[in-house]
């Protein structure tokens, strides 16, 4: 048994001589190839070249009345309740989830906020405070069926998404509370309506929520470690876990944000509507994915970034307001956006290939 | 108020309806555009997802300020609910007209052209229960409402039927809560074949002894009869109806259907784009009918078997006032 | 650095100036590669040196950019590993190429399934179940290589070791003209790795070449006939294992040494 | 280099003396167990008796009016559609993809082979073959676009779903072909409608189909090699791919089949109404999804069979049929379908769990 | 076949009768485990023998059935990677754990991440990126393990080995108490495989203890003080590598032969 000798095998001591690089390759330098690595380092660009683009060209075709103050911030107050959910969202399929009951989360939490307050005479602070409480647990069942129970999320969803909506229609008996008895009785449910004017410039609290929303969690996903773990669980939960992430938690902690991001989702839409309605919102959880997905998030998870969705938000906006002012028949505006969501995944994919 | 933008010549108008999946709004659309066209009006139609899309309309009404827009005609899918928005539009200046169904409170509007709801189904409920004669007393009746949601065409058209055919309605705000015994059940159908049939089916299953059935709509109506006759039941069983479309007129004809009451929505779109144009015009607005909150575009109990003290007309006359 | 003439035999399988990027790396540049008929040859390198956009290129699982790949002489062009494969070049992968969820049997024949015969097979395509079972049980018998009770039981149910004795038997059982095995030992123990060791020179000695990739030093120099030295994307030279040492092999691969004639293989 | 010796290193002799059997391990086998590994090795039984259990339970309920042959065919008839639907989604389910364009691409197939005849006066069944036609064409629109351009088939199938129902407005301009008129000039397209009775059960001609399909659906997926490779591509693409199997036509022609299937749906969906009406439908793809989920198949791919599906629907059937005739409140039906679907798959995942 | 008595010192991760199964399998059936402190333990075995439930469920990533783990003589209950982390036991994983789409820095401070110092990182919990990525550099510089350009660039840009050495790295990092490897050269190449071994053995003189997993008998044999033979899901003996041969090693793990006195570690 001569070769059993201990230390290094003799065949390996001419490795200290050699080179102590790692394998280095060529690199070519195009122009496209270069654009590539760029809009693959920064994926909320594409979204925001998307959206400079479709504004300039609607601004075009429609001239002053689209490239108005009032327009443009118009079309900030009417994606503000898709880009809050959609916030919502992001962070869900951030984590490789999918939200399906954020719109009903979001009806039923502002059904709760009014009910409390008329039904059962609560103050409107407290009735907000329940609301939000609603939007929590639902979001904490969710979380706790996907990370504990650990069922996929779009089914855990898409039955929310049923039960709540049911549950709205039995608690709410499809009664709506009226905008002047809100506007009397307790008008801090309506305060995300309330505007401010710049100019020609007329924005809703609900809008600067949103904005504020979104920077603020890009902000917490980009600098704290709650954030980077949020990322790295939609990466790889397995990996995540082992490397000392609590994913169960992180889980679960995301689907409660979400849900208290509806919540306040369904007090701005009483503050948008006026009154409190029981049927609005029932689409909400398709065009906060849209907005998600045309804002160039993975729908695998752990890549893109909350910024891009709000680009996305904005396109479907600029879209339908720039369409529905050329008066473009409704359902050419359904058939564009969907051809949109397709190209935009495209395109994204492009990046992807490329940069790899 | 926001800025009435650039000064077109054309006066620009909008219409938002429910649903543009809907026959119904689908001819109202037609007929308002066909009166657009003939006034020189730019007209812009706009319609929620679903029936009960509150945001889509409210989306509508901004796009519509922001277009500059002289009057909107709006059939509302949630009546209270778009209330604040209707009154932005009026505090910008542009008239608004509900159609079909009227906003909650009714003088939200500047002017409602529309069909009186409850008025429909009263008079296919009357028409039912002098149909059946002795039989009304232990009658059984399947109700085939639109939506678990209960927005207000439904309710208000499914209390009146019951209201016409003597029944207590409870609270007459939703259907649901009656409890005489002669309702075998109430399903939904979401207006359409499919869902007509399926309710019906489920309804039969419960009490095959169903012989009147209320349906929200004529599509509903004609996949309730689908489910009869897979039965063999189209024979003993009286469907009502309230429409007045032209397929459904037809159905009338054939003894699908054997009342139904027309609504015009061609022509309340029609007077409502008059209206606009007038106002952009002149500045006046238009007035109600005498003795009505609302200018009551009528609405006709359609059937080929009058009944006694019933003012109808005939299938023959119905078709001719048919809508698509 | 070219194959010295000498040779009177004609390449089985043969590249020329093979080229692959992804992205800003290029993983193969300008490579070439030689395999002759009844030989072992292992291909050794550094990590991230390319070898196994070599063997995907070569067995279809990768399209180079550039260059070209014949096959007895004649330039294939293979588009997918089922053509690679339908040319009689069977390939064990990396990370093996097999789906957890379906057994044994399944695994072993997918893409090359057996109908049965008569009407069943011929109208409604059905499979023959039952010979392909046997066969399958033939192969890892044949082999030695398994001691495996149920031939439908799924491959997620194995551990890693058997696994990788399942793909490494279908590759020898079906490979008509070359078989490649990538790193086949990576994760084997002991006596695993010892199998498929065995398993190499049972397959030399039914007369198929095959191409071997190995971090292993001491397999390598036990089974290999040549040895292709793989360096940043190109092969750097071809050694003899009898004339050159383990030690000549890492200097090369890891640049401590530029190759000597002395060491080249004929 | 005295450790430079060819052959096997020394310390490998040892080997050979050695048992040659793999590692075994002792096996626990407690009646839980055992059941557990009954349930994982046939998938489809966990709704079977789901299945059987709901229709006892809602037997005993409500006695002879639900155990009659009448309401048990009935129940049959009404899962026709979406069992036909169901089973185009369980293939595009099992490669680890999903269709939520299903219920569009039914409506407008259906709608195509009503206005061709109607409209252009074709014979119907030209037209019928004309609306089969279209649902493969749009099947391989989204199989292309998955296979090949590589886009998740969630969001190309999101998009298609709003392209497909604009398409189907824009086109039927929302007009109902009535049943009178098809039953006097067009009966082929109401085909699917007869009946056949046997005593009391009634089974319609769609519902033959839907069983028949779903039967050579399972015997495809089972006994051919195309049902095989279903199987691996949703198993494991790459290692599918790397094993010979052609991936993306195996894809491609997944959506195609799926897109005829729903085409034969929406031939089937004729003779349910009747009539042809653009606005029946849109909601199928929740359905069908509900019923694959409930039915036992991974939404990840791969694993499940197609029978389970078949008694999803079922399931899903029995509840909405015995809800109604108990007289619940259809809120109420949503809430408990809600629960059903979050159930089946805990269920499911238990299952997994234990036996994996 | 307990631990021989004669040892003065206290294990410094111990654990007794450890239970695993999954579905019908068990993987860990009553195994015993003793590191002592400042040693190389090497634990080697078949493959599925159950070397990696054992590590898992030492440092927390799988919770066992039964059985106990002692730290310094204090029992534990880990129920997740990060209390065995905050415990001082370190592990690297068969399958690495690590973020693909996080930056090298991110991956090494992953669950341990520094916030910025004063307001910021008190109440806005902001991360102080800088520092973490100086000391990431700084780590990877000192172990000389790694050539790295940029620290932030995502794990996925690099190769195998790469990252197989911040995987390694960040174990050697931050392990206070204990260093676990599993495998952790399987797919390096000769020359990364030596780099690993140094490490480990630097790590060694820096006084930690460090769990070795591997079926690499020469590296076994060259940093093991003592190796734990695993069989069958426990442990069979553990014997002192000065001692035993690699024969006797190979002979033990794979059934050929019983353990002796003779070999054992003392
Ligand atoms: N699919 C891919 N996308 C991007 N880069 C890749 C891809 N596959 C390989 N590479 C890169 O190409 C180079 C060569 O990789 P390859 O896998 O061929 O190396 P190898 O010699 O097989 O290494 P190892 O011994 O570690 O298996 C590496 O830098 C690797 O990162
Ligand atoms: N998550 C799991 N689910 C089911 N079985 C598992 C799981 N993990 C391990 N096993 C089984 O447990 C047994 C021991 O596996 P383990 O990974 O611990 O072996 P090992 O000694 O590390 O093998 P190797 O040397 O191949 O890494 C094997 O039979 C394996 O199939
Ligand atoms: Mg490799
Ligand atoms: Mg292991």
């Amino acid at each position: 048994m001569g070769s059993e000798t201990r230390g290094p095998q003799g065949f390996e001591t001419a490795i200290h001589s050699g080179p102590n690089t790692v394998a280095e390759f060529h690199q070519r330098r195009s122009v496209v190839s270069q654009l590539r690595q760029l809009l693959h380092q920064t994926p909320s660009i594409v979204p925001l070249i998307v959206l400079v683009a479709a504004t300039i060209v609607f601004g075009i075709i429609l001239g002053g009345r689209f490239f108005s103050a009032y327009a443009m911030t118009l079309i900030l107050q009417q994606v503000a309740i898709t880009g809050i959910v959609g916030a919502a969202q992001s962070l869900v399929i951030l984590t490789a989830g999918i939200d399906l009951s954020v719109g009903a989360i979001m009806v039923l939490t502002s059904v709760v906020m009014g009910q409390f307050t008329f039904r059962y005479g609560l103050p409107p602070f407290f009735s907000v405070a329940c609301g939000i409480g609603v939007g929590a647990l639902i979001g904490y069942i969710n979380g706790f069926l996907v990370a504990r129970v650990k069922l996929p999320p779009f089914i855990v969803t898409l039955g929310m998404w049923q039960i709540v909506l049911a549950t709205n229609f039995l608690y709410s008996a499809n009664e709506t509370i009226r905008a002047q008895d809100i506007e009397t009785q307790a008008p801090l449910l309506q305060v995300f309506g309330e505007t401010v004017r710049v100019g020609g410039a007329v924005l809703t609290y609900g809008a600067i929520m949103m904005v504020v929303i979104v920077c603020v969690l890009a902000y917490v996903l980009r600098h704290t470690a709650w954030g980077r773990h949020v990322y790295a669980v939609g990466d790889d939960p397995v990996a995540a876990e082992l490397a000392g992430v609590q994913v169960k938690r992180i889980l679960i902690s995301v689907y409660v944000l979400a849900g208290i991001i509806c919540a306040l989702a369904g007090w701005a839409l009483i503050g948008r509507l006026g009154s409190v309605s029981p049927t609005s919102g029932q689409f909400e959880n398709i065009n906060s994915i849209t907005a998600v997905v045309i804002g160039g998030i993975s729908l695998f998870g752990g890549r893109g970034s909350i910024i891009g969705m709000l680009f996305g938000a904005l396109i479907v906006g600029v879209f339908s307001l720039g369409l529905g002012m050329y008066g473009t028949d409704p359902q050419w505006t359904y058939l564009l956006i969907g051809m949109l969501i397709i190209a935009a995944v495209a395109v994204d994919q492009w990046i992807r290939k490329a940069a790899a | 108020a926001a800025p009435a933008m650039a000064q077109d010549k054309t006066i620009s108008a909008c219409l938002i309806t429910k649903t543009d999946t809907n026959p119904f709004f689908v001819k109202m659309k037609e007929g308002a555009t066909a009166e657009a066209k003939k006034l020189g009006v730019n007209l812009k139609t706009y319609a929620g997802k679903i029936d009960g899309d509150n945001e889509s309309q409210v989306a509508a009404i901004e796009t519509c300020i922001a277009d500059g827009a002289k009057g909107i005609l709006i059939t509302a899918s949630d009546t209270k609910a778009i209330v604040p928005s209707v009154k932005k539009a009026r505090d910008a200046g542009l008239l608004v007209i509900a159609l079909d169904t009227p906003l909650d409170p009714i003088d939200a509007a500047d002017a409602t052209f529309a069909t009186d709801n409850m008025k429909a189904g009263e008079l296919i409920g009357q028409w039912a229960k002098e149909t059946l004669g002795d039989k009304a007393k232990d009658a059984k009746i399947a109700m085939l409402d639109l939506a678990v949601s209960q927005p207000s065409v439904g309710v208000l058209r499914d209390q009146g039927f019951l209201k016409g055919f003597g029944i207590d309605l409870g609270d007459p705000k939703k259907w649901g809560d009656e409890t005489d015994p002669r309702i075998v059940g109430h399903e939904v159908t979401a207006g359409n074949e499919e869902g007509g049939r399926k309710a019906m089916e489920t309804l039969l299953a419960k009490d095959s002894g169903i012989n009147l059935v209320y349906t929200i709509n004529e599509p509903a109506a004609a996949g309730a009869y689908q489910a009869l006759k897979a039965v063999g039941m189209q024979e003993g069983v009286t469907i009502t109806s309230v429409d007045g479309g032209c397929p459904g007129v037809k159905n009338v004809e054939a003894g699908v259907i054997g009342a139904t009451s027309q609504q015009y929505p061609l022509k309340m779109a029609s007077l409502g784009v008059d209206a606009i144009a007038q106002f952009a015009k002149e500045g006046t607005k238009p007035k109600p009918t005498e003795g009505k909150s609302f200018f009551d575009t009528g609405v006709q109990l359609v059937t080929d078997h009058p009944v006694e003290g019933l003012p109808s007309i005939d299938t023959k006359e119905g078709l001719k006032l048919c809508w698509g | 650095m070219d194959q010295k003439g000498s040779c009177v035999m004609e390449p089985i399988l043969k590249a020329r100036g093979l080229v692959k990027r992804y992205g800003k790396v290029t993983a193969l540049d300008h490579c070439d590669f030689d395999l002759y008929p009844g030989e072992v040859l292992a291909v050794i390198g550094d990590n991230g040196a390319g070898k196994s956009s070599l063997i995907k290129a070569l067995s279809g699982a990768v399209r180079a950019d550039e260059g070209q790949i014949f096959l007895d002489g004649k330039e294939m062009h293979f588009s997918s590993p089922l053509d690679a494969r339908e040319a009689g070049i069977e390939t064990v992968y990396q990370n093996l190429a097999l789906s957890p969820a379906l057994s044994i049997a399944d695994n072993m024949f997918l893409g090359r399934e057996i109908r049965r015969s008569g009407f069943m097979g011929k109208y409604l395509r059905t499979l023959d179940r039952k010979t392909m079972g046997r066969l399958a049980r033939e192969k890892l018998n044949d082999l030695g290589l398994l001691t495996i009770q149920n031939i439908d039981q799924p491959v997620e149910t194995l551990s890693g070791g058997q696994r990788q004795g399942v793909a490494v038997a279908r590759a020898a059982a079906f490979g008509s003209r070359v078989v490649i095995m990538d790193e086949p030992t990576a994760a084997l123990g002991v006596k695993e790795s010892r199998k498929v060791l065995e398993l190499i020179q049972d397959v030399r000695a039914r007369g198929l070449p095959i191409v071997l990739i190995s971090h292993n030093m001491p397999h390598v120099f036990e089974v290999a006939d040549r040895v292709h030295v793989h360096r940043l994307g190109k092969r750097l030279c071809v050694i003899d294992p009898k004339l050159a040492t383990m030690s000549d092999a890492v200097a090369l691969m890891t640049g401590a040494k530029q190759p000597e004639a002395s060491m080249e293989a004929a």
